[in-house]
């Protein structure tokens, strides 16, 4: 695992004078501005020095007459941001898909909402925005404001939709429609099928797209937190929490102890009950309705215990910038245990259940492989690249909140498959559960917030947080004003939902259900 | 066979699935049972009018517009919403007089949208028209 | 046959049509109950008493919706297939002994167990006609899935039912209720136990229901259908598997027979049909609980080289124990 | 007749640009604790089979199309509830680009639950007061 500097050093000679400057965002975070051309030599260098690192985002900038690209690339224990700048006109850069396959999403993302056009891209078709949206409007740009886009109330005229049976010879083509009862949310997957096994898998996301990187910037960093906090209604403290990190990065302020304590006690709440709704919903997609009703009827544990925490089941609403909004009183501390302990003996049923239930294990076992190698080139994050012996954890990596003071141990699986997947959230049930006990135990005393100014210094910081489905990434840029310039979110499921193309090729219809739980996508996350 | 090695260990389903039949179904029965609600739940506001210096930061800070600043009597009050509000309460924080207070009514289901609108006359330190 | 009086109450009223018709409702409503007793929730509770009429109210309100055609759907079967169904597993149930002698008295006639297996299996393939006549793909696709099913478990389902035939001799359901005062069930365990597995793939219960999954395929074969048709699309679901499992008791529990104490012999065996009929429903409905849902390629490895083999197997050794116990 | 309908409503759940943080409320609703089905709540899989819609979230424009033919797939005596701040008036995310706004611009709605998101209990009184309101004869004529 090659530290940071070495790598910097291997850039430095190699490229030379073809990079323009470099500085660092934060300590620790170094950016490098190359030529445009060089962007992409850049990237292979740093891939080579640490067969582990990834593309983690590519974020999009817009300076006025130019766009500013951000390949920030996830590295051992840091980013390193490689920096290139296209000219607005007409914005075309050169693909990187072909040595990091996971970018294929992420570049299509930001030709959908800055136009630019990446030369060699395997299909540069819209991913988030919709069919009818008008041809080069690109909303993420300045001069783009919302009042300028022609509105669509009134005529909802039914859109055409692909036709069943495809013209190709015996390829039936399958849709499993935004409307699908295996599906809580809308997204659309059309599924090329050669009598009961998928050829190809062709994902349409977009329907939950709120453009909320673009409402973030009409409003002031306090209205941002509870924007921020619907992106995904499952992960809500993580995303509250990766933002206001950041923020707290760029003004350069530090959260008391006794708040950073409960920052973790309530990121592991959150981390809790999101895997265990997706064990839940396993059962469910599998047809083992038993395994979800007493999953999520325990569930039900943790989310009193949240609505004691925070006032609200779901939407926790409780970090905020410099702290947390609420304390945690006292005489709450033992009943918030002894909850904890009943949950710790339900999980051993459930353990030795996925071990030992044969149909479940017929339903799980080697459905969706997913290797190591692929894993890496995909950039999958969490609990999916566990799965397949990726040891990876920001909480170990990168510690923020109090994780650098509580002992936890990252869990992995080498097998790879649905079935490894899911109990890599099992096990890390368990591992949240020791980590809040631990956390209550040696809760320090004192201010649990500070105050602070409503204006942010101009700068710009990236903060990671480990979410339930994997690693959270966010860039927020500011401009001295009140409200942000730029706020970039990466979700973790918009870099594991290509590892889905990838492992639904090969495998049997009736096996879809199964490796795409096993995936945990959640879709408000991928479309933002 | 496959089937047959998988099927060795009983897995431990089959004694729960019997032990449940016998348990106490885990259901609330909700309309006739109302449920205990923790203290600091984030229902309703409620707004004391008294307390009210009508300076409209909680219709500033509120990150889905839902309060309006409205005519009463010469003073501007604020207008709840509720349709649009997210219950976040950032407006309690940044009342200075803090002259909105959560309560516990959660049940807000109503047939017509016009009385999710709260009216700062209707429901000030009197607990509100519900 | 004259038309007289007797006739047509048994028919209509009590071991006939309407009979049938409360006793699947109510089949249905402790089907319910027992699988949300199982997964530790309530189940219906607020529709009559204790929520008994909870699919009669289902089945009302299906009446009253508003019925859908889809435009291209070829009408005769989409509109008829229901129905027959119905009525064809109705009918089966006039061969079945409830109360000491059949629905229609005297109808018993040797080898009148092929005629159900086969009214059933018929029925069976117009649920299939249904799916495939409603041009919804995913209609398409569970009509096939009940077709592949269908093969799958049919010819064990004839093989296990041909081993108690053996053991009493004869071929008419009547006779071999009548021959079971050991219930085979005890005699020959093994065949009772395949062929409540048989029983679970034919009903499309949990680990074989790959015809209706919710979570690939919608709904199925049911998919396209609304209202009227629904209703009584569902309801041949609900009398296929009081069918299933009269056809169990009839075959492995001795029938309607079983000590008598006192009074009318015709209203203790009732009784004892419905309680033992109700042993089978708890029991399919354990199995539905403890069991994930197969992939249809697992479904058809199940069948055709587990359960075939195996009801070949007991059907031979069910021989030897025939031969066993009164030597030729 | 209207027995019947009251006493086994049918429920369809369609998220069309939600959190999901009110989908994973609806769907808790099944679970033991809440458990729906004591009033003969089934969720059902297929339009067709269901008298009311459950929607969630704020329409976007893609799913805007989707919502309106689900509505329109449905047989009659149909209903629709909007759960959640969301899909009452488009709640936080008001005034987005790619957003339309509440439910009731697209399709008729019946009852509107606030809410972010609202408690379980909170969906089962709307589902209660929905089906007073049909007792009470006032059939949902608004289209």
């Amino acid at each position: 695992m090659a530290s940071a500097d070495k790598i910097l050093k291997a850039l430095s000679d190699s490229l030379g004078k073809r990079i323009i400057q470099t500085r660092t965002l934060q300590p620790g975070k170094s950016y490098i501005q190359v030529q445009t051309g060089a962007h992409k030599d850049a990237v292979r260098i740093v891939l080579q020095e640490d067969n582990e690192a990834g593309v983690s985002a590519i974020t999009g900038v817009d300076l006025g007459e130019t766009i500013e690209l951000m390949y920030h690339i996830r590295t051992c224990d840091t980013i390193i941001t490689i920096g290139a700048e296209v000219p607005k006109k007409d914005a075309k850069i050169e693909s990187i898909t072909d040595i990091f396959p996971g970018a294929n999403f992420h570049e299509r993302e930001v030709s959908d909402l800055f136009g630019v056009t990446f030369e060699g891209h395997p299909n540069p078709k819209r991913l988030i925005l919709p069919e009818d949206w008008p041809e080069n409007v690109f909303p993420l740009r300045k001069e783009v404001s919302v009042a300028n886009i022609p509105s669509k109330i009134g005529n909802f005229g039914v859109s055409k939709d692909e036709k069943h049976v495809s013209s190709e010879e015996r390829l039936v083509n399958i849709v499993l429609g935004p409307q699908h009862p295996a599906l809580i949310e809308p997204e659309k997957f059309s599924l090329r099928v050669d009598g009961e096994i998928v050829r190809g898998v062709e994902p349409r996301i977009g329907y939950v797209h709120r453009g909320i990187e673009k409402a973030a910037e009409s409003r002031t960093y306090l209205q941002d937190i509870y924007l921020v906090e619907r992106i995904c209604g499952i992960c809500n403290a993580c995303h509250a929490a990766c933002f206001c990190q950041t923020v707290e990065a760029i003004m350069g302020v530090s959260v008391p102890p006794r708040a950073r304590y409960l920052r973790t006690i309530i990121l592991e709440l959150n981390r809790i009950h999101s895997h265990m709704l997706l064990l839940g919903h396993a059962g469910l997609e599998i047809g083992y309705e038993t395994l979800f009703h007493y999953m999520w009827r325990d569930r039900e544990l943790i989310m009193d215990i949240m609505e004691a925490l925070t006032g609200n089941r779901v939407i926790a609403s409780f970090i905020t910038i410099g702290g947390v909004r609420r304390d945690l009183k006292e005489e709450d501390v033992p009943k918030i245990k002894a909850e904890l302990t009943k949950l710790k003996e339900r999980l051993s049923f459930y353990k030795n259940l996925f071990e030992s239930d044969s149909t479940l294990k017929m339903r799980t076992r080697n459905v969706g492989v997913l290797s190591k190698q692929d894993a890496l080139k995909l950039g999958v994050v969490g609990p999916v690249a566990r799965g397949s012996g990726v040891n990876m954890d920001v909480r170990r990596d990168e510690p923020y909140a109090a994780y650098n003071e509580i002992p936890f141990n990252v869990i992995t699986y080498d097998e790879g498959d649905s079935w490894a997947r899911l109990m890599v959230r099992l096990d890390e049930v368990g591992e949240s559960v020791n980590i809040i006990q631990y956390a209550l135990d040696h809760l320090p005393t004192g201010p649990y917030r500070v105050r602070v100014p409503r204006t942010v210094p101009t700068g710009e910081a990236i903060g990671r947080v480990e979410a339930p489905r994997g690693e959270l990434f966010y860039y927020v840029k500011s401009n001295g004003t009140a409200y942000p310039e730029r706020v970039k979110v990466r979700t973790p499921t918009f870099a594991n939902i290509l590892s889905f193309v990838h492992i639904a090729e090969g495998g049997n219809v009736a096996d879809v259900p199964a490796s795409f739980v096993s995936l945990d996508p959640c879709f408000s996350c991928t479309d933002r | 066979m496959k089937v047959k090695r998988e099927m060795a260990k009983l897995s431990p389903i089959l004694r729960e699935v019997i032990s449940q039949v016998f348990k106490k179904p885990a259901t609330r029965r909700y309309p006739e049972v109302k449920p205990k609600v923790p203290a600091g739940l984030r229902g309703r506001q409620i707004f004391d009018i008294t307390l009210c210096i009508s300076c409209g930061l909680c219709a500033r800070d509120c990150p889905a517009k839902a309060i309006e600043m409205v005519d009463v009597e010469g003073k501007m009050r604020p207008l709840f919403h509720l349709d649009r509000c997210i219950f976040c309460y950032q407006c309690a924080e940044s009342c200075p007089r803090n002259a909105i207070k959560s309560s516990e009514i959660f049940e807000l289901a109503s047939t017509n949208k016009s009385d999710l609108v709260v009216k700062p006359k209707e429901n000030s330190v009197s607990g509100g028209s519900q | 046959m004259s038309l007289d009086l007797n006739f047509v109450f048994r028919v209509l009223v009590f071991p006939g049509f309407a009979f049938i018709l409360l006793f699947t409702m109510f089949c249905d409503w402790v089907e319910r109950k027992i699988e949300a007793r199982m997964q530790n929730r309530m189940g219906p509770i607020y529709t009559g008493p204790v929520g008994v009429l909870q699919p009669l109210a289902d089945f009302i309100k299906l009446l009253t919706k508003e019925d859908i055609v889809p435009f291209n759907a070829k009408n005769f079967v989409f509109r008829f297939a229901p129905i027959v169904s119905f009525s064809i597993f109705v009918f089966s149930f006039a061969f079945l002994p409830i109360d000491g002698a059949s629905v229609v008295s005297g109808s018993n006639f040797e080898g009148d167990l092929i005629l159900v297996l086969t009214l059933v299996s018929i029925a069976n393939f117009l649920l299939f006609l249904s799916g495939w006549s409603s041009t919804n793909p995913y209609s398409a696709i569970g009509a096939t899935r009940v077709l592949t099913q269908l093969l799958g478990y049919d010819i064990p389902l004839f093989i296990l039912a041909l081993a108690p035939a053996f053991l009493a001799g004869s071929l008419n359901i009547a006779a071999i209720a009548n021959k079971q005062y050991v219930p085979f069930a005890f005699l020959i365990p093994w065949t009772f136990a395949l062929f409540i597995i048989n029983l679970q793939a034919e009903l499309e219960k949990d680990p074989f229901d790959v015809p209706h999954a919710e979570t690939e395929i919608v709904a199925g074969y049911e998919t396209e259908y609304t209202g009227r048709r629904l209703a009584f699309l569902k309801l041949a679901k609900d009398v296929q598997m009081v069918l299933g499992a009269a056809i169990a008791v009839e075959l492995f529990l001795g029938g309607p027979y079983g000590p008598i104490f006192y009074g009318l012999s015709a209203v203790w065996y009732t009784l004892w049909f419905v309680l033992k009929l109700l042993i089978v429903v708890v029991v399919t409905e354990y199995l539905t609980c403890i069991f994930a849902r197969l992939r249809i390629d697992q479904v058809l490895v199940v069948n055709w080289k587990l359960l075939l083999p195996l009801a070949l197997l007991s059907l031979a050794v069910t021989v030897g124990v025939g031969l066993w116990l009164n030597p030729l | 007749m209207k027995w019947a309908r009251l006493k086994s409503p049918w429920v369809l759940h369609f998220n069309s640009g939600a959190c999901n943080a009110c989908d994973i409320e609806v769907v808790a609703l099944l679970t033991p604790r809440y458990d729906v089905e004591r009033f003969g709540i089934l969720l059902e899989p297929s339009p067709r089979h269901a008298d009311i819609l459950l929607t969630t979230g704020v329409v976007t424009r893609q799913c805007a199309d989707r919502l309106k033919r689900i509505y329109e797939q449905m047989p009659e005596p149909k209903f629709v509830i909007a759960i959640g701040a969301c899909a009452c008036s488009g709640g936080v995310f008001e005034g987005n680009y790619n957003v339309i706004g509440g439910v009731d611009k697209v399709i008729p709605v019946d009852v509107y639950i606030p809410g972010c998101p609202p408690k379980p209990e909170a969906i089962i009184d709307g589902v209660v007061k929905l089906l007073k309101s049909i007792e009470g004869g006032e059939q949902s004529g608004k289209r």
